[in-house]
């Protein structure tokens, strides 16, 4: 009675889609951090289950795992610093108005 | 031996720590900055020392070499490996590199006391000389190649120095660019050795990227050369960047933007060095297609940028200008000994190159300093009386480039001469030429910096006091202090010595060539010939009557206008990229902008209007009601569409990252046919 | 199993689905919260007992209030978004775009016939034991670059939210 | 739940397992539910009374004899008072977040043991499960905070988020100097290492020169952690009313008011476990004897430690807003770290004395520099400007 390993393929898939979804269609720049979130977590979920198949007796993918989470958190404090910044200068989180490259 | 290259690694080591370090200095932190440099630099120069010395004695079988992993990655183990090599070519530039770079920081330390960036000025110098040991000891292209773009960046940043000046900023991007195009063909070369080797050691025991030279030489290559030929060609438009060789020369002489000491840098030890040093590092691929056309390739753009050069230093004002011309000429001599065949003359000519250009370099920065930051030569002469020790230096290094017998130019441009004589006998007689113009533009430069009388005060007074003498002292010349003279004083010394150490060690660089003696004397006797010639002539036109004023006519221009006015402009090079490569590069720009209104937009045009005419064609068929307000917003969103690919980049970053997710999905569908199959 | 994985699936679809869609920004992220617990709660499932903590601790811990803190900072803080639209002006193609990853991805699986063999032996008896083991004896190396990648990441978003405070000095 | 179910099994060998293992389950959850707000409502009463006593009066006393039935009136109180909710709010919020702030706290207690082997669940990351799920606790506050549609709510909830996550950085770098000592994220096995010396008294982490300052650093922190005085920023009534459950009234108060205390409550139980020695004490171990003795020493040491905290918010003025922050940031994250030096000091030198001598003098000297950079600098006479 265990669950195939596509099924959590399928469903990293489908929450990788949601993110990448999220992060593509949304105006708010938080926003498009959170489908990137999703889409990172989704890569990570793909990376325990290959692990938990396939490779169960060796920690490597669970070790992935840590410093993927740790870049990610990483990334969302420096994504969310710079947010902040662009939110002081142009007032606005929208990405649609982020266009120009000069300040 | 295999001590020796254990610790070629220390040699770039040094510097690199110092440059680090100076990075998080303070700004008032001068002395530290300088004597972190110098100090620095002082321990690679002994290290490098100690294994020239160790090279020097005994037969060994050349190279040495050390490899590493430095990581590995994917399953089949696919390792990236660098190395250090020991070899008498990597020796003995490693001791020159160090040697005449620790000249030029002492003397940086007097050229540079006033700037305020003093600190950062050591830290780029030091990078930069990390570098450049860095590419002499690497036995790997990989680390070859960082280490050369290291190089490129820090002479972007070093010739931009003092980018408050446009020009200054506008030399750095032009020397960054022109010589990034060189190294578009060095990166490919790298790449296709990568391919047809699957290394990138140049030794590794039989495995090495060189050591297969022959069997690429015997594989059929692009453009009607073998694999090597095809290869070597790719390298040498690198080197052809980085050592200023015709056509992508134009860059060197704006790099005079750049302070003294970092021109001194520059055009001695470092930057223009390492085309020619690559060259000579990947000698056996070039040897390995002898029959194709890439040998005489190199030596016709040697030669002839030897003479161009050459022609185009006769005419200038500024006195590094004519430096810079002059090396570029002295380049196309390594390069064309190179191509000629003859590696040791060539790297021989570098070396020796290295120690008198480095002085000329440094004592026209003692000028320039001595004359309250004049370049102009107009503006100078008779400082021989104001600057003797300077003078003293100056004339060992003019004559050492002139060619004059006892001095360390004569022997080095001798054999490259006999190297050329053997290989063509034209190539010989243009750069006999152009030794003859080395000579005459060298006592021109003399004459009229050191005798005659100083003009630079009228100037002066005319234009007000617009140049501001630092200090003190007033619009006198003055000598320098002793940091700056003794550095050029002790490379006068080599200047003047180093041609009779190659005596001893005839085959130092290539242990198993033999030198062909046949015709030795008619070569060295035409160059001394011509040397003597040049510099008798060029005294006659400069040196016996010089200029008054610092506005009368140059004495070649009153006589021969004709010929100085293409001289002085350069030959127009720059005007003719601009009337060319720049003019087309706008020329399709405006096409591009041209097909972008006409074609992508009217393919858009063209699908909204098939899609109008299918709801027209819907509308008289179907029911107009409910069709038709559904075609209308599908004809809005063609329309849209339409804006949005015209809009492509739009600094959205969402539709860039679209554009992204669409990619991966092409790949991805690609991926998992291939797999399928 | 099934019936856990079943339901712990669904809650970690619509906790993402929420956290895209819903128009409150504050909402998105809590509905962002119950994806992360979702997804530790699969690491659990999948016996990763030390990740499924570490994503609680990490993601609703901290990445989850950093982001509210962010968007208390850039915006008013009690309105919601107001009548603006939400979607940016070409959000079908982001649509088109994301559905056919998720087509492709969901093909893939289904064509490559993935073959997952359910864990054999035993785990280790203390896989954190373990965990600590290899973290600091193979993995110290990119350990400690994990440890100056997150001071700079530290130091680089207090300068980068700063900026306006050290301009004010 | 091992142990129960191991117990059930030899008591009913016939019964089907499932069944066995559904009882074993739901033993130590019932018990959580029950035993704990239990406690909680009497901690109310016993705060009240203690608070009375530092402040020289009486407190409850008119609800049953010494007002020991107090609790159970005001239960009852808040369960039949109007439940009101702003017409701004934000309504699934709100009244999510009084729900959610009560299941982390209940969480918590799902590690901590009560006797040997009886922990409701022996997970081998306990110590890493205990902090990752009181960091959820924040997000109720937040919640409540947010979604009350009140500037001084948000206020409190952006304090006490602040405040949390601040304190959380040295708390958990407290924990992770036991972490290191005991060898184990496990709260049995981080009992098990203090297990040794004299009476089962003298192996507790808090007689060792960094155990002790763990201590006092997991405790402040602890205390910062669930809002407790002199931390209560988040709900300083003298600045922002209530903080973030102004908006609240009825059960969902309570709600808020017992996720608060249950999380007290398990922070001092962790502590318990963490630093001094769980269930250990003179006649403590297995059998059914040892473990009645085992529960009363941790009940009683639970006990001391509300009543610390007690103690400390009837004696202690309320810390201002910046010093809150710069005590998290300058003063208990180094000091954390340092700690964690000394524990390595410790392990790493095999001299016992000299391992003594080493990490008390480390500890003492960054306590001397740390309060010596973190002065505040001489207080200058008073001036007027104005009057006189």
């Amino acid at each position: 009675m265990t669950i195939p390993l596509g099924h959590y393929l399928m469903l990293s898939g489908l929450l990788f889609a949601i993110g990448l979804g999220g992060a593509l269609t949304r105006k708010n720049a938080i926003i498009v951090l959170i489908g990137i979130e999703i889409m990172f977590n989704a890569g990570i979920l793909n990376l325990i289950a290959f692990w938990h198949y396939n490779h169960f007796a060796v920690l490597t993918a669970q070790m992935f795992a840590i410093f993927a989470i740790s870049i990610a958190a990483a990334e969302s404090a420096i994504g969310l610093a710079l947010v902040i910044a662009v939110y002081r200068y142009y007032k606005s989180v929208d990405v649609d108005e982020m266009k120009s490259l000069k300040g | 031996m295999d001590e020796l290259v254990r610790q070629q690694w220390l040699i770039p080591f040094f510097p690199l720590v110092a440059a680090a370090i100076q990075s998080l200095l303070k700004r008032s932190q001068r002395k530290l900055s300088a004597s972190l440099t110098i100090g620095a630099m002082s321990l690679s120069c002994i290290v490098a020392l100690r294994s020239f010395f160790g090279t020097l004695g005994g037969e060994h079988h050349w190279p040495f070499f050390r490899n590493f992993t430095w990581f590995q990655f994917g399953t089949t183990h696919t390792q990236l490996q660098l190395g250090f090599i020991l070899d008498p070519l990597t020796a003995a530039m490693a001791a020159m590199v160090t040697f005449v770079g620790l000249m030029i920081f002492i003397n940086a330390t007097g050229y540079m006391a006033e700037d305020e960036n003093f600190t950062r000025f050591f830290c780029f110098m030091s990078l930069f000389a990390a570098a450049m040991l860095g590419l002499v000891v690497a036995n790997n292209l990989l680390f070859f190649f960082i280490c050369w773009e290291l190089v490129g960046l820090c002479s972007y940043l070093l010739i931009g120095f003092w980018y408050f000046k446009p020009s200054a900023a506008a030399a750095m991007k032009k020397a960054f660019i022109t010589t990034r195009i060189g190294d578009i063909g060095f990166f490919l070369g790298i790449l296709m050795l990568y391919w047809q080797t699957g290394t990138l050691n140049l030794y590794d025991h039989g495995h090495g990227a060189l050591e297969q030279a022959n069997r690429l030489g015997a594989l059929t290559g692009w453009w009607g050369l073998s694999m090597a030929g095809t290869i070597a060609f790719l390298l040498f438009v690198g080197a052809m960047g980085k050592s200023a060789q015709f056509p992508l020369h134009v860059w060197l002489p704006d790099a005079m933007e750049g302070p003294t000491p970092v021109s001194a840098l520059i055009h001695a030890a470092t930057m223009v060095a390492a085309g020619v040093f690559m060259v000579g590092r990947m000698f056996p691929l070039f040897v390995a297609c002898e029959h194709d056309w890439v040998m005489d390739f190199v030596m016709w753009i040697g030669c002839f940028t030897a003479l161009f050069a050459a022609t185009i230093a006769v005419a200038q004002w500024d006195i590094k200008r004519v430096l810079a011309y002059s090396t570029c000429s002295q380049l196309g001599f390594m390069m064309m000994a190179l191509g000629a065949g003859g590696l040791a003359p060539g790297q021989f000519h570098l070396l020796t190159h290295a120690f008198f250009k480095a002085l000329l370099f440094l004592g026209s920065g003692c000028v320039i300093i001595g004359t309250h930051h004049e370049q102009d030569m107009r503006k100078m002469g008779g400082l021989r009386k104001y600057m003797p020790i300077t003078f003293a230096c100056y004339l060992a290094g003019t004559l050492a480039l002139a060619g004059v017998p006892p001095f360390a130019g004569f022997f080095s441009k001798d054999a490259v001469l006999l190297a050329t004589y053997h290989r063509c006998r034209l190539a010989w007689g243009m750069a006999t030429f152009a030794a003859f113009l080395t000579a005459f533009y060298m006592t021109r430069q003399i004459a009229l910096v050191f005798f005659g009388k100083w003009r630079g005060g009228e100037a002066s007074q005319r234009h007000g006091q617009e140049h501001h003498g630092h200090g003190q002292h007033g619009g006198e010349p003055h000598e320098v202090p002793w940091n700056m003279w003794l550095p050029i004083a002790v490379l006068s010394v080599f200047a003047l010595a180093l041609g009779w150490w190659e005596h001893g060690h005839h085959h130092y660089l290539t242990p198993d060539d033999e030198m062909h003696e046949e015709g030795k004397v008619l070569v060295m006797g035409l160059s001394i010939a011509v040397g003597a010639l040049g510099i008798l002539l060029g005294w006659l036109i400069y040196g016996r009557k010089t200029m008054e004023h610092a506005d009368s006519a140059d004495p070649l221009q009153a006589t021969a206008n004709w010929l100085f006015t293409p001289l002085n402009r350069k030959w127009y090079i720059d005007e003719i990229y601009e009337a060319t490569i720049i003019r087309l590069t706008m020329w399709l720009g405006t096409a591009f902008r041209f097909i972008d209104k006409a074609v992508v937009d009217g393919i858009l045009h063209g699908v909204v209007w098939l899609a109008r005419a299918i709801s027209q064609f819907f509308r008289w068929v179907g029911d107009e009601l409910i069709i038709n307000g559904g075609f209308d917003t599908a004809c809005e969103s063609v329309r849209e569409s339409g804006g949005l690919m015209s809009k492509l980049q739009s600094g959205r970053v969402q539709n860039y990252f679209r554009v992204l997710g669409l990619g991966a999905a092409i790949l991805l569908v690609i991926y998992f046919l291939r797999l399928g199959r | 199993m099934y019936i856990a994985f079943w339901f712990i699936s669904i809650i970690t679809v619509i906790g993402a689905l929420l956290a895209v869609v819903l128009r409150n920004v504050v909402h998105c992220v809590l509905s962002l919260i119950l994806f992360f617990l979702g997804i530790a709660a699969h690491y659990f499932l999948l016996r990763a007992d030390f990740i499924g903590a570490v994503q609680i601790l990490i993601y609703v811990g901290a990445v989850a209030v950093l982001i509210l803190f962010a968007i208390m900072l850039t915006r008013n803080v009690t309105g919601g978004e107001g009548p603006r639209e939400i979607l940016g002006g070409t959000w079908w193609t982001g649509t088109i775009t994301a559905a056919l990853i998720a087509a492709i991805l969901c093909w893939a699986v289904s064509v490559d016939r993935v073959a997952g063999v359910a864990p054999a032996g035993a785990q280790a008896k203390s896989s954190v034991l373990l965990i600590g083991r290899i973290l600091i004896a193979d993995w110290v190396v990119p350990f400690e670059a994990m440890a100056v990648l997150l001071t700079a990441a530290l130091i680089g978003a207090v300068v980068i939210a700063l900026e306006e405070v050290m301009r004010r000095r | 739940m091992e142990t129960i179910y191991q117990l059930l099994r030899s008591a009913f060998a016939k019964a089907s397992d499932a069944v066995l293992l559904a009882v074993a389950i739901a033993v130590p959850i019932l018990f959580i539910v029950a035993v704990y707000p239990l406690i909680f409502a009497y901690t109310t009463l016993v705060e009240r009374k203690a608070l009375g006593r530092v402040q020289n009066r009486y407190g409850p006393n008119r609800v049953g004899r010494w007002g020991i039935l107090q609790p159970i009136a005001d239960g009852l109180k808040l369960v039949i008072k109007e439940d009101i909710v702003p017409r701004s709010a934000d309504k699934f919020v709100h009244f999510l977040a009084p729900v959610i702030a009560v299941i982390p706290s209940l969480l918590l207690f799902a590690v901590v043991p009560i006797a040997p082997g009886l922990v409701p669940v022996n997970l081998n990351i306990g110590i890493l499960f205990a902090f990752a799920v009181s960091t959820a606790s924040v997000l109720a506050l937040f919640m409540g905070g947010w979604a009350s549609r009140n500037k001084f709510s948000l206020l409190g909830a952006m304090r006490a988020v602040a405040q949390v996550v601040s304190y959380e950085v040295p708390m958990v770098l407290a924990a992770v100097a036991v972490v290191m000592a005991a060898g184990s994220l496990s709260t049995l096995g981080i009992i098990k290492a203090q297990s040794h010396g004299f009476a089962n008294i003298g192996g507790w982490f808090v007689w060792r020169p960094w155990g002790f300052v763990g201590f006092v650093l997991f405790t402040i922190g602890a205390m910062a952690e669930s809002a407790r005085t002199p931390f209560d920023i988040p709900e300083a009534e003298s600045e922002i009313i209530a903080g973030y459950h102004t908006e609240y009234s009825g059960f969902k108060f309570a709600l808020f008011q017992l996720g608060e205390y249950l999380a007290a409550i398990a922070m001092a139980g962790i502590t318990v476990t963490m630093f001094l020695g769980g269930y250990l004490g003179p006649g403590s171990g297995p059998g059914f004897l040892g473990g009645l003795i085992s529960a009363f020493w941790f009940f009683t040491k639970l006990a001391a430690m509300i009543l610390l905290n007690i103690w400390i918010r009837g004696t202690w003025p309320r810390v201002r807003v910046d010093q809150l922050m710069g005590f998290a940031w300058k003063i208990l994250l180094p000091m954390s770290i340092i700690n964690i030096v000394a524990v390595g000091i410790w392990y790493y030198v095999h001299s016992r004395p000299l391992a003594w001598t080493i990490s008390t003098l480390l500890l003492v000297l960054a306590v001397a520099v740390l309060s010596k950079l973190n002065a505040s600098g001489t207080i200058e006479k008073r001036t007027y400007r104005y009057a006189g």
